[in-house]
């Protein structure tokens, strides 16, 4: 479960974002459908964490953003759920989303030349902090 | 907010040294010197890492004969040690299928790799890089900004043309230059020497055209006993990178 | 709305064929091949261009000894004509300078060459691509949908395992592929015609390795002269590309 | 004058978004400041092109965006005003407005690694099609 390394990322980027500002009373975590994260394990790891930090209170509020493409070559549009992806090739994309382009390609026209318009990794969408 | 960035000095924060080997001139001896330059210094007894960010055309998994290696995932990705590397490329995670990433998700799977990659303690991570002078060399340059470049250059104006217009645009970077090694020279005499005095950085020597290196080609110990692999130990040592 | 998009396929009505010399692997000598191939077909009376699309390493202008060449601006920028090849090169613009692209403004500026350029009414025009597989390559099939691919590999299981990774790109962007050409081979064998025959592309023949040509970049006389030119020309009568 | 080949670009880009429906009214075209356009030149070679098509009657409008500029490395923002071009540079950006990478380089920390987040080229904005 790399999604440890993960989980470190959003607590440096909490911390960073916040400076000194006191405790963390919520993070939003917005988790693109590609990267297929497991979302017990994230939660898991951000709690271990937070431990000793400003986010030892913090609640973590998870979002998952559905995958979205959109062909470059001929304008289609299509979601995750209509491309099929092998067991390995699900774990790279796992890793490193970028590499569903080598994987899937445009139901209309074969093309791996797609924007993935949404739902691609991890991001912080906001964060509130501890009044007072 | 983008998490990665936020940890990836964390990541490579055990690192003491970070080497980009570059050119932007292709088919010039980069993966290849990046790849003999890793296993010298694991030979030399140092603790190194090799990361490939040649996206388009990984080599590294080759040279190293390392075609089926895999990370292991454990709080992150451990990258495979092949004898001695500790060695991370994306061709572990794509087999032999292309890799067609515009520029955007170059950076995007370049921040991604830095943000889940645990090096560890090591005392060299050389970086391999594509030719060009787009997102790899400017992302490099932008997020990893301890690290020092390593010129490759042949004999050719061809190259020569274009690892000058690289030296102009890693000065406007501030990425400090370690100097310029002339691979795959037969002739008697060249202009590397006198073109790198004009640009003001060190010319660290020539290495021959090898005609045994393609058959040592995934084969550690093969490559590590050629002709080439000699020059370029002295010449390395020479430049303050072996000891 | 973009008005070049708009533009791009009347700049191109008079031009019959489009061959674009592409690798995935640099250093194979894309460069090469593709002003020699310019140079053979003006010889041969064909009407020919040669458009440079390698932004960060252009060599096409080195190799054809047109440093000094520029555009002429009328109606749009007139490429000047160099050893009867019309040329055209980001270099007549940029000079020695880098041209530190991101993958967008790659894109741009090969929409805006494309939109800008006259060619006039050619037989062919040669594109030579830089390496990897980012905008250039992916652009180029959704732009030029006419164009067709001229494959180049050296021997090394290095390039081998990238071209590889390019015929199954090409295939999935449906971008006919002419034929491999091998270039600088050494040794008496090679995969390469078995490699080509697995990948379902046609293999167009082997290059020698030519000691002569370094001396004779930059002169269109002397590069014609070369038994590489002679060599190329005969591949390229088999491919149906010269007559 | 290059401009005529940007002109043909507009005419073809109106004919191909208007389709046959009838006489275009006005066309309006935001031209980046970087490419400095000579918008005389460009408004002559509109109205020579315009002949005999559906534009005859169009009132082409121009709205000049100033060029912005964004540095990757440290954040600066800056404008074209700030940066000093010789006659050749403005010449190659005026073909190629990305050539600007080679020519201009953040004021604060002399990177040529930025965005031209405004101001970059020629770009239709509306047409507004002749009533009736
Ligand atoms: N000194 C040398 N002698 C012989 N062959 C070499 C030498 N250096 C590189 N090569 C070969 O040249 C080709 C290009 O080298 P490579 O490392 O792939 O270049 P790059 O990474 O710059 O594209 C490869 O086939 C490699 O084996
Ligand atoms: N058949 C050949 N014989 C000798 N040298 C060659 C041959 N083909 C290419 N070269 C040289 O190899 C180098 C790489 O060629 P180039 O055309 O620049 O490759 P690319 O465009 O694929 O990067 C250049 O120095 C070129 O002069
Ligand atoms: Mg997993
Ligand atoms: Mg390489
Ligand atoms: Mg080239
Ligand atoms: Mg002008
Ligand atoms: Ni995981
Ligand atoms: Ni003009
Ligand atoms: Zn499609
Ligand atoms: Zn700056």
């Amino acid at each position: 479960m790399h999604e440890w390394a993960l989980a470190e990322a959003i607590i440096r980027c909490v911390e960073d974002a916040t400076g000194g500002k006191g405790g963390v009373e919520e993070v939003y975590i917005v988790v693109g459908e590609l990267q297929s994260i497991d979302l017990e394990v994230l939660r898991w790891a951000l709690g271990e964490l937070s431990r000793g930090t400003r986010l030892e209170q913090a609640t973590f509020k998870f979002e998952v953003e559905r995958a979205e493409f959109a062909c470059r070559n001929c304008g289609k549009r299509w979601s995750l759920s209509d491309a099929s992806l092998g067991e390995e090739e699900r774990e790279a994309v796992h890793f490193v989303p970028e590499l569903v382009h080598s994987f899937v390609k445009c139901p209309a026209c074969g093309s791996p030349d797609f924007e993935v318009v949404k739902g691609r990794g991890v991001w912080v969408k906001y964060i509130r902090l501890r009044e007072g | 907010m983008d998490p990665r960035l936020s940890v990836i000095g964390e990541r490579l924060e055990e690192v003491a040294r970070i080497i980009v080997v570059c050119s932007g001139k292709g088919g010039v001896g980069k993966s290849l010197i990046a790849s003999l330059t890793s296993l010298l210094s694991s030979r030399s007894g140092l603790r190194v890492g090799l990361l490939d960010l040649d996206f388009h055309g990984p080599s590294c998994h080759i040279i190293l004969g390392a075609r089926k290696a895999s990370p292991l995932e454990d709080r992150g990705l451990v990258p495979p040690t092949v004898a001695g590397v500790r060695l991370m490329s994306l061709a572990f995670l794509a087999g032999d299928k292309p890799i067609p990433l515009r520029g955007a998700d170059v950076t995007n799977a370049l921040l991604e790799l830095l943000a889940i990659t645990r090096w560890g303690r090591l005392d060299l991570l050389i970086v391999d890089s594509p030719p060009g002078m787009g997102e790899e060399i400017l992302d490099v340059a932008r997020i990893l900004r301890r690290a020092e470049a390593l010129l490759v250059t042949t004999p050719s104006p061809l190259s020569l043309s274009t690892v000058s217009r690289l030296v102009q645009l890693l000065k406007s970077l501030r990425t400090p230059i370690v100097g310029v090694l002339e691979n795959m020279r037969r002739e008697e005499e060249g202009e590397v020497a006198r073109e790198a005095r004009r640009w003001g950085v060190r010319y660290l020597g020539w290495l021959p055209y090898d005609p045994e290196i393609e058959a040592a080609i995934g084969d550690p110990a093969r490559l590590l006993s050629t002709q080439l692999a000699r020059r370029l130990g002295e010449a390395l040592r020479e430049a303050g990178i072996l000891r």
